[in-house]
């Protein structure tokens, strides 16, 4: 394996078009589960389904409900897919990185909490009590799964003994994080969904609120919640492969696709979890992930950082 | 020629935001302009290199401003701005204030002899900081830990409406407690949650 | 800030293609105008005006939050020095760690964690 | 052809489902055709393309209820009345090629902005003339009537420095047409806003005919009212000529849907829909009901909620036993669903199970309850009965 340095500068310009192309095999996919579930046949048209909902999307005239907070409704929903794009800056494919950041890891989890911001933005300026719950729902659930994921992030960090996302790659050669970092690994999945409100965490656009932050955008400012949602699973499922998975490395195959097919393992299993899950209402949840999962992602990060300590005989 | 223009575009914008945050009638909006004047006063931070301090800035800022519209928005009347109203109060008095404040700092940046470097930055500020923390300056983590501690305790002394008395009763024996709605963390709930099925 | 320059650009390209989203959006729909609407009450006339003061049935857990949070301003840099400094650096954010996890507990006990 | 309409022709519409109270054959019959043709159900009129409305709305609020609904919808629109079973797909059919129609749809939203335009100079004409102003108090619900005892209530936080202000704003009026929420004590002593929020009649995954009118604040429900509307259709009950176990089915998936389980309430739909023709399939029927059954995450969104304690009633328990009973049903372990009066007294307990609760939980009781309102009786002709 070689080890990731930066590509040259276009290479910025490919990470939309590649975490697009990733989000809408993400959303096929979904289609897919959809399909099954309902007892269609899996044809080319569900596989298609998500760009002919984007057309939709955007053939559909706007709208917005009287005396709603138009600056900051649009500024949520520009800003969802904008930092889900942001986020997968740093995310390696093969041996090469867009921007190999000293901070990687630290970058990633600000351009994640974006999101908390523009979610409550998108509901809170549609004036609309669906919207006002959705964004609310959503930052207590931001309270409740981001401190386990920074914990996962800190434990990766700690294995490799730097916050640079290259590094963390590097030294994942002889053994992936994954392996020693089980518990650190579902838990950057679960928040994953959660910070995509997808899946069982999607109770800020639940159908128990018909859409939350949803439930009044239509058209282009529809399409881009929507769209900004798959684009911010995916990045988090692409960023979950240099993380824990080893980054490009594999057999035979060269490292570009290695990243890629590691990134649509995830991203499927994602999907999956979200098709076999009843949403995690918060009133539940937040106990669950102050009580269980902080915990068990604190005694992981010892665990790595008592093995750490202990290869480089610092004891 | 780059910096500069981050610097001045920055510079200009936290300002303008800083002031929208009295212009705005709305309570969502006027916190949500001081977020974007601390984001843009974070970039500076990166401008000197120190790019862990910067990012910190900002994912704690977008966390923390949240936090404050959920406050401003329980307590403050006209959350929304919808009614016409002013942001601003005691106009003469903060006019004062801030006149002040402004004075003293401006006559300090012109007049202090500001020191001269010596020595080169650290390669990996990120590392150095963290070996300060963990050497010279690990008496201000210890006691900022207890802070926190002391923080929790007395927020939720302070803001609590219900404590252990009201939940599991005077001798505190009363299993499940007595919530107006169940969480999950009780041997009630993890029993038939993680247990076999009825 | 040499460093930051792509990210810079990424914000710009994203920015640009949100903006072709918009604008291909008016070029193609029939309504160019936006449709202002009463939010929707299911299908009853709606009452009042959404945003309100919104009664927050979590605001215990936010300031814990923000307490437990600070530690990540530390543990960051921690993570990277971890290795070099050796167990006493373990030792201390943990016990650091420690402190604040009690601080969960005893929360939890008063019931900070439940809707109030 | 032009970019717009190939691309129009390439999207599946969205319909939005109404159901009157009587039509719940007529719903069934539509999701089947829905589900099979892929065109995903909408939650709001945002969302959707195309309205479909099950059964006669023979009710004045129902079809105000529709008329609203329908003139929230974004361009393009058309919508679909169905009356009986039968036409179920002629009339999407229909409504589709209506979506499709690039002329239509331009006359259509030329209309709107031209009615729209009327309504602006009118309301100019007449500044302060209010014209919904009594409708919206004739919706809203009584203040102050089911507020929970609280030993504190009234005394928040922030009263001495903002009452003088919230007396100021009352004089201030109405923002385009609608009041600004006021505030009410609640059980944690805070004085904060209190919205009210009407579940029904158009509201996905929701029992045809039912209103309940709730006053939150944040996402606890302070107070609920029950209303029921439109006409009883005793005798063209949907349920009548479905087994018990299609019926159970139908039960679950709206259950399924408001915990947010998508997929699920697909597989219970598409098994209600083979049961009703005969053609289930009984290995996998059995391990859809067992994955229910195993589901953690549907546990823990229906575990202590709404629990009644009626005994020998199939209303009896919290929301996991009711579902876990309808389970029964469809494996043919118990006979009925939905026995006796079931909906009266799921009507009667609503307000009672409904105040104090989360929204989301709230709306888990009332799908955990699922009253058949097509045969219950109004009030008075009830009160008659006894």
């Amino acid at each position: 394996m070689n080890a990731v340095s930066q590509g040259p500068t276009w290479t910025v310009l490919l990470v939309p078009v590649l975490l697009g192309v990733l989000a809408l095999c993400g959303a096929a996919f979904a289609r897919v589960l959809d399909a099954r579930a309902d007892g269609r046949g899996i044809s080319g048209g569900v596989l298609a389904a998500p760009l002919a909902e984007s057309g939709r999307l955007l053939l559909q005239q706007r709208r917005a409900v009287v005396a709603s907070d138009r600056l900051l409704a649009r500024t949520g929903v520009v800003l969802v897919p904008v930092a889900a794009v942001l986020a997968a800056l740093v995310v390696p494919l093969g041996d090469r990185t867009a921007s190999d950041l000293s901070i990687g890891i630290v970058w990633f989890n600000a351009m994640e909490v974006v999101t908390w911001a523009a979610l409550w933005m998108a509901g809170w300026g549609s004036n609309s009590v669906w919207g006002l719950l959705g964004g609310y729902r959503f930052v207590v659930q931001g309270l409740s799964y981001e401190l386990p994921h920074m914990f996962a992030l800190i434990t990766v960090a700690t294995g490799a003994g730097s916050l640079r996302v290259s590094d963390a790659v590097a030294a994942q050669e002889s053994l992936w994080f994954v392996v020693w970092m089980p518990v650190a690994f579902v838990a950057f999945l679960l928040s994953a969904l959660a910070l995509s409100f997808s899946g069982p965490f999607d109770t800020a656009t639940g159908r128990d609120i018909v859409g939350g932050v949803l439930a009044e955008y239509s058209g282009v400012d529809r399409l881009l919640l929507v769209a900004g949602r798959w684009l911010m699973l995916s990045a988090a499922a692409a960023m979950s492969v240099p993380l824990f998975l080893g980054g490009s490395g594999g057999p035979l195959l060269p490292g570009w696709l290695w990243t890629l097919v590691k990134a649509v393992a995830v991203l499927g299993l994602l999907v999956w979890v979200r098709s076999r899950t009843a949403t995690l209402r918060m009133d539940r949840f937040a106990e669950f992930g102050w009580l269980v999962l902080i915990p068990l992602t604190l005694l992981q990060a010892l665990v790595v950082a008592v093995v750490v300590v202990g290869m480089t005989g610092g004891m | 020629m780059a910096q500069a223009v981050v610097f001045w575009v920055c510079a200009i914008g936290a300002v303008a935001a800083g002031l929208a945050v009295f212009r705005v009638d709305s309570m969502a909006r006027a916190t949500f302009a001081l977020l974007a004047s601390f984001v843009l006063a974070a970039v500076p931070l990166l401008l000197l290199g120190l790019s862990y301090l910067g990012i910190l800035v900002i994912l704690m800022m977008i966390m923390e401003m949240v936090v404050m519209a959920v406050f401003m928005i329980m307590y403050m009347m006209n959350p929304a701005g919808l009614m016409p109203m002013s942001m601003v109060h005691n106009k003469k008095g903060s006019l004062a204030i801030s006149t002040g404040t402004f004075v003293v700092l401006a006559v300090g940046v012109l007049l202090v002899d500001w020191p001269q470097r010596q020595g080169v930055p650290p390669p990996d500020v990120t590392f150095a900081l963290g070996e300060a923390l963990m050497g010279s300056h690990m008496l201000v983590m210890l006691v900022i830990g207890l802070g926190l501690f002391a923080t929790i305790v007395s927020a939720v002394v302070l803001s609590h409406p219900r404590g252990r008395y009201d939940r599991f009763g005077d001798d505190l024996r009363r299993r499940p407690p007595d919530d107006p709605i169940p969480g999950s963390v009780d041997a009630r709930s993890l029993t038939r949650i993680f247990g076999v099925g009825r | 800030m040499t460093e930051f320059l792509r990210a810079l650009l990424l914000i710009a390209v994203s920015v640009l293609l949100v903006s072709a989203a918009y604008a291909w959006s008016f070029l193609v729909r029939l309504a160019k105008g936006t449709l202002v609407s009463t939010p929707f009450m299911s299908g009853l006339e709606p009452v009042e005006h959404a945003v309100s003061r919104y009664h927050v049935r979590w605001y215990t857990i936010t300031m814990v939050f923000l307490a437990f949070d600070m530690e990540m301003v530390f543990m960051y840099p921690w993570a990277v020095v971890v290795a070099q400094v050796g167990s006493k650096a373990v030792i201390e954010m943990f016990g650091f760690l420690a402190v604040l996890v009690a601080g969960v507990v005893y929360a939890w006990r008063e019931g900070a964690f439940r809707w109030t | 052809m032009d970019l717009s309409g190939w691309m129009r022709i390439q999207a599946t519409p969205r319909p939005l489902l109404v159901t009157a109270r009587g039509g719940g054959g007529i719903r069934v019959a539509a999701e089947r055709v829905l589900r099979q043709r892929g065109w995903d159900l909408a939650s709001t009129p945002a969302e959707a393309d195309l309205l479909v409305v099950c059964g006669v709305p023979d009710d004045d609020a129902l079809a105000a209820a529709v008329e609203r609904v329908w003139s929230a919808f974004p361009a393009p629109r058309a919508r679909a009345s169905v009356h009986v079973e039968t036409d179920v797909v002629s009339e999407l059919d229909r409504a589709r090629v209506r979506l499709d129609d690039v002329e239509w749809q331009r006359s259509d939203i030329a209309a709107r902005t031209g009615a729209a335009e009327t309504a602006r100079a009118e309301e100019h004409t007449g500044e302060h003339d209010h014209t919904g102003h009594t409708t919206h108090s004739t919706t809203e619900p009584a203040c102050g009537h089911h507020r929970s005892s609280d030993p504190g209530g009234g005394h928040s936080m922030g009263d001495h420095d903002m009452g003088g202000h919230d007396a100021h704003m009352m004089h201030g009026g109405d923002v385009a047409g609608l009041r600004m929420a006021d505030r009410a004590p609640d059980r944690d002593g805070l004085a904060l806003d209190q919205l009210h929020v009407s579940l029904g009649p158009v509201l996905p995954d929701w029992p045809a005919g039912l209103v309940v009118r709730v006053a939150l604040q944040g996402d606890v429900v302070q107070s609920a009212e029950v209303e029921v509307i439109g006409e009883a259709h005793p005798d063209g009950s949907s349920w009548l000529g479905m087994p018990a176990a299609a019926a159970a089915l139908d039960s679950m998936a709206r259950l399924l849907s408001v915990c947010g389980w998508g997929t699920a309430m697909r597989s219970a739909r598409r098994l209600r829909d083979e049961l009703l023709t005969g053609a289930v399939d009984d290995a996998e029927l059995g391990r859809f009901v067992g994955r229910l059954r195993r589901s953690r995450t549907l546990r823990w969104a229906t575990d202590y909620v709404g629990r009644l304690d009626l005994p020998h009633s199939d209303l009896a328990g919290d929301a996991t036993q009711r579902w876990r009973r309808w389970l029964d049903v469809v494996e043919g372990r118990e006979a009925g669903h939905r026995r006796g009066d079931h909906a009266e007294v799921a009507l009667e307990r609503l307000p009672g199970l409904l105040e104090g609760q989360e929204l989301a939980a709230a709306r888990v009781i009332v799908a955990s309850l699922d009253p058949d309102l097509d045969s219950v009786l109004p009030r008075d002709a009830r009160d008659r009965v006894r």
